[in-house]
């Protein structure tokens, strides 16, 4: 992670090269005070680690639709073998915004189905920036059947903006492809986990995030809607987005607090997420242990909890 | 945390103390432009003409009773629920102000109502949304309320008919708000098993969280003429698109030939198409009345 | 039917003029023989009616394609009250070509889905000549598990040339939603009845006409393929279409003969089908009996037969 | 009444003697160009180069028995219902020479051939069907051949694989031949009741009734590169609309666009990926083999 995300890493930027630039001067004076310097060095660099650890919602926000972090087809890659890839809803198109398919994980056969973003700009317009079309709901809604059919559970990957805000969208009834996966996977008689791991936008997220799990990146986002829109809507100003990021309370901890996701897979500082082994292990063994739990309790009860874990959610005040 | 400083109205509202409340989402003081056709109207000629623009037909947003009672047999309705009132789970800014001055200047505590009443003698389950509260916006109290109603249907094989007025999920709840698409879709998947009739009618407008759930899950979908319909608001697809929209984009004639609605009818047919649809899934042995 | 639809037609005409010359030359002449034009009259009318009774196969596929004939609303119009028409397929579109909706038959709440034809070629644009997209047969089967949980029997009235021929019907997947209503119909868990009313058009036709029982219309004709189609691809030559419809057997007295239709309703001689009171009373009376009866019948028995019926048709020699 | 004048062969059919037949379906004596390319061949180029084009790796029809030898495991493939044999229900003009040529020029008895088999060490009911034979239209016994071999994988629960190659509905017998369409769409129905895998092969050319019944209905819809698919031929659909057809018009690559196939797999790759399939679906236990 080398470019420029933050405001913050210009001025560590700036003390490193101070810092370059002291020991420079320091050796061309021939004085030496390496022992210093490095202890100085160490200091910056906790810092830094530091800063990293404790990113304001907005600069989450912005961590979590960086393109460098890994898209489902590189967690199906990375946790499973044998992935087939299906296409197509069968009725209209195929979306590339969606991917899905059958694959072992820890030898369980699973259907896995998630968002894909392209890597760069070119590969972002085939796969639509991650922004699923009707068809893209309407291929989970089949694969979902699919997995029903074979008693397969299964295992979801949330990273999207949103659903596209086209007019073939609309005309092809996005709400419509939304609310049937809505529905459908509320009843789904396999057990489904979900793990959202960057941009959880909105309601062309949860459609694949009702489950009888949700795990969630620590700088992974989920929100109502972008920081984005809720400041140009509420505040008439789309510059003070970093305040809405904060009050939509849109990150990891904030979401565990009110009882919407389950586990927080903590993220490696300053280093690719499928570089750290800690955080592919602990990513593996999470899911693996929520998914033993589930596929270990009986369907009737799986799809009661799953009904109740929706069903409580919300406050408010009442008077009898 | 807010406490509403009133206690909220339980069971029977009076419509004539709702009707004299000013509509105030799609008017201003005075004279005002129809949407549809442009002619100036004024509130008084408006409401004389039951809400419709004299001249298109154009049907003016109402509010969640009139609708209600628009369609119920009379003295039918009970309202249920209505001590439901929002929090401000996420302290967010300004919300416990918005939700004050919507609460004083619809007389309503929240964006839906719901309840019982019968329809041509059939009892049912009915719920309508209010667009004049917080643009019909969808918090925890309007996905709970919706929810209770829908699983009211379910234990008392009663059918459900609402009225969907939506701008979508309340953002100033947050999650809170966005689950409660999941929350009432999950309740209609029971509303489904449980065999029960569900009669979802989009109004003007309907748009975002609110299509995107329940809205769109009913058995029969009926939008009213002219009403827009989609899940993002027109504006927001131009912005992010630069397309010119199609004329008629998102009407309810749009989405009817686009096949996602069963009919659209005029509001002022919508009690005896109510009427019959209930006689008929009743098996048609109700005289209509 | 005052239109030339036949050949024979311009015969009887021909004779009928020649015979009011006659007259009218008896009457110039002041020479009566009335009583012998009437017997002769009378002759050539019961001559022309023993004609209609026995058109050819290639004369019953003309008369199947009338526009005249009483297309599914008409049907609905006579036999239901309480009609609501259901639109589109929550999917892409609503399909003129087919109409669909609930109904009160004889006492019972039906779901009455059919093809829909225009009456001139204004109207027959807008129904696509009553050739169905895939969105009208996507249509069909939302209605028909809206039927199947409502517990509601099915009535479908046949009468299509055939499914699209175009461009776009193949793109959103023609065929798949033809089989997806061939597989659904043979399941569906309410009792299905089928009538056909004109044309019978191939794979396009099929896709409603999977059911308990099946009616048909003495003049109505239901085929693999177009007679004019066979003629094309097995003797290259369009014109021998007749020699094509005698040989498909395609006519109601036929398809009863293989089993393949229950009960022929008998058309009117020379008369619209809707002002013959014997007809329509024989339609109305023939529907009420067979739905009764299926109706009677216990689900998972009827699906046994319905499974059956298909399961034994078709002819072959084994050798063990 | 046709007899067959021979008897058929049951159960094992020697590969060898099947490679010797002439691929008539795609070839002329002599020379003659690659349908794709227009590169010139001969026959013996093609068959040494396993039946592709050796310039652009164009599909040529291969037969029944060619499809099912080459994804099933050695000498595992056993012939069933191979006494049946087509009649002239209809008195069809010419029907009966035709059929007798069909039979004379593919050694086959019908359009189709089934059985079961192993692949990858699992068992699976098979079949293919034959173009060579009438443009693999389906009559009657190509309808209860399917229909048979679908319900013993219903009863055995086993997987169900079925390379389809057809023009359609045989019209030689008329309806009855239609009815198959809505005869093996039932018995798919009875074999998803079941909880069977069901995996279909859409080869060149698969088109009417065919595409429109059993070969649309799997779990697994599986396309060879190139593959005309659809369900009006596009002679047709030119003549009757009068429009120029896009490029690439019902080939597999568009129809997998347009979301009807899961994938399309080249031919020398399918019996890996019906292997990979099948122990997946086994529970992912099994190794590759
Ligand atoms: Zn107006
Ligand atoms: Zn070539």
């Amino acid at each position: 992670m080398t470019r420029n995300k933050f405001e913050f890493e210009s001025n560590y930027r700036l003390l490193e090269s101070k810092l370059a630039e002291l020991r420079d001067l320091s050796v061309t004076l021939n004085c030496d005070f390496s022992n210093e310097i490095a202890k100085v060095e160490k200091r910056i660099a906790e810092l830094k680690a530091e800063r990293y650890r404790h990113l304001t919602p907005w600069e989450q926000v912005l961590m979590s639709r960086d393109l460098e972090r890994p898209m489902t087809r590189d967690f199906v890659e990375l946790l499973c073998t044998d992935f087939v890839e299906m296409h197509g809803d069968r009725l209209y198109g195929d979306d590339p915004a969606i991917v899905g398919g059958i694959a072992v994980f820890e030898g369980r056969v699973v259907t896995v189905i998630g968002h894909q973003k392209g890597k760069d700009t070119k590969e972002n317009i085939v796969h639509n920036f991650g922004m699923p079309r009707p068809e893209g709901y309407r291929k989970a809604f089949r694969l979902l059947k699919q997995a029903e059919k074979f008693s397969r559970p299964v295992i979801t990957f949330i990273n999207t903006p949103g659903a596209d805000p086209g007019v073939g969208a609309e005309e092809r009834g996005e709400a419509w492809a939304i609310s049937q996966l809505l529905l459908g996977l509320s009843q789904l008689q396999v057990p489904v986990i979900s793990v959202i791991t960057g941009e959880g936008g909105s309601g062309g997220a949860l459609a694949l995030t009702v489950a009888d799990r949700i795990l969630m990146f620590s700088n992974a986002v989920f929100s109502v809607a972008s920081p984005e829109t809720c400041a140009s809507i509420l505040l008439r100003d789309v510059k003070r987005a970093d305040e809405m990021a904060a009050a939509l309370k849109l990150n990891a901890v904030s979401l565990k607090d009110m009882g919407i996701i389950d586990e927080i897979i903590e993220e490696p500082v300053m280093e690719p997420l499928l570089s750290s082994q800690s955080f592919t292990q602990s990513l593996r063994y999470s899911l693996k242990k929520h998914l033993d739990e589930i596929c270990g309790t009986e369907i009737p009860d799986l799809l009661e909890m799953r009904y109740q874990r929706l069903r409580k959610i919300g406050r408010f005040h009442e008077i009898q | 945390m807010f406490k509403p400083s009133f206690k909220p109205k339980k069971t029977y509202i009076d419509l004539s103390a709702v009707k004299k409340t000013p509509v105030t989402f799609d008017t201003r003081e005075g004279n005002f432009p129809c949407p549809a056709c442009s002619v100036w109207l004024s509130e008084a000629e408006k409401i004389q003409n039951n809400d419709f623009c004299p001249r298109c037909g154009y049907h003016f947003a109402v509010g969640a009773l009139e609708r209600i009672y628009g369609v119920c047999d009379e003295n039918s309705f009970t309202e249920l629920d209505a001590g439901l009132s929002s929090l401000n789970p996420l302290d967010f800014p300004d919300y416990a102000d918005k939700l004050a001055k919507a609460r004083e200047e619809t007389i309503l505590m929240e964006a839906v109502v719901t309840g019982t009443a019968a329809i041509g003698g059939h009892n049912v389950a009915i719920g309508a949304m209010d667009g004049r509260f917080m643009m019909g916006s969808m918090g925890s109290v309007v996905g709970e309320k919706i929810c209770r109603a829908i699983e009211r249907a379910a234990e008392q094989s009663l059918p459900f008919i609402i009225f969907c007025c939506s701008g979508g999920a309340r953002m100033q709840e947050g999650m809170l708000s966005l689950m409660q698409m999941a929350k009432t879709s999950a309740a209609v998947g029971r509303l489904h098993a449980a065999g029960s009739l569900y009669i979802s009618i989009l109004t003007h407008p309907t748009t975002g969280g609110v299509t995107a759930s329940f809205a769109s899950l009913a058995d029969v979908i009926i939008g009213e003429p002219g009403a827009l319909i989609g899940f993002t608001g027109p504006r927001v697809i131009e912005q992010t698109t630069g397309q010119k929209l199609p004329p008629g984009f998102q009407r309810a004639e749009f989405l009817l030939e686009h096949g996602m609605l069963d009919l659209i009818q005029p509001r002022l047919e919508m009690r005896s198409l109510l009427v019959r649809l209930l006689n008929v899934h009743q098996g048609g042995n109700h005289d209509q009345k």
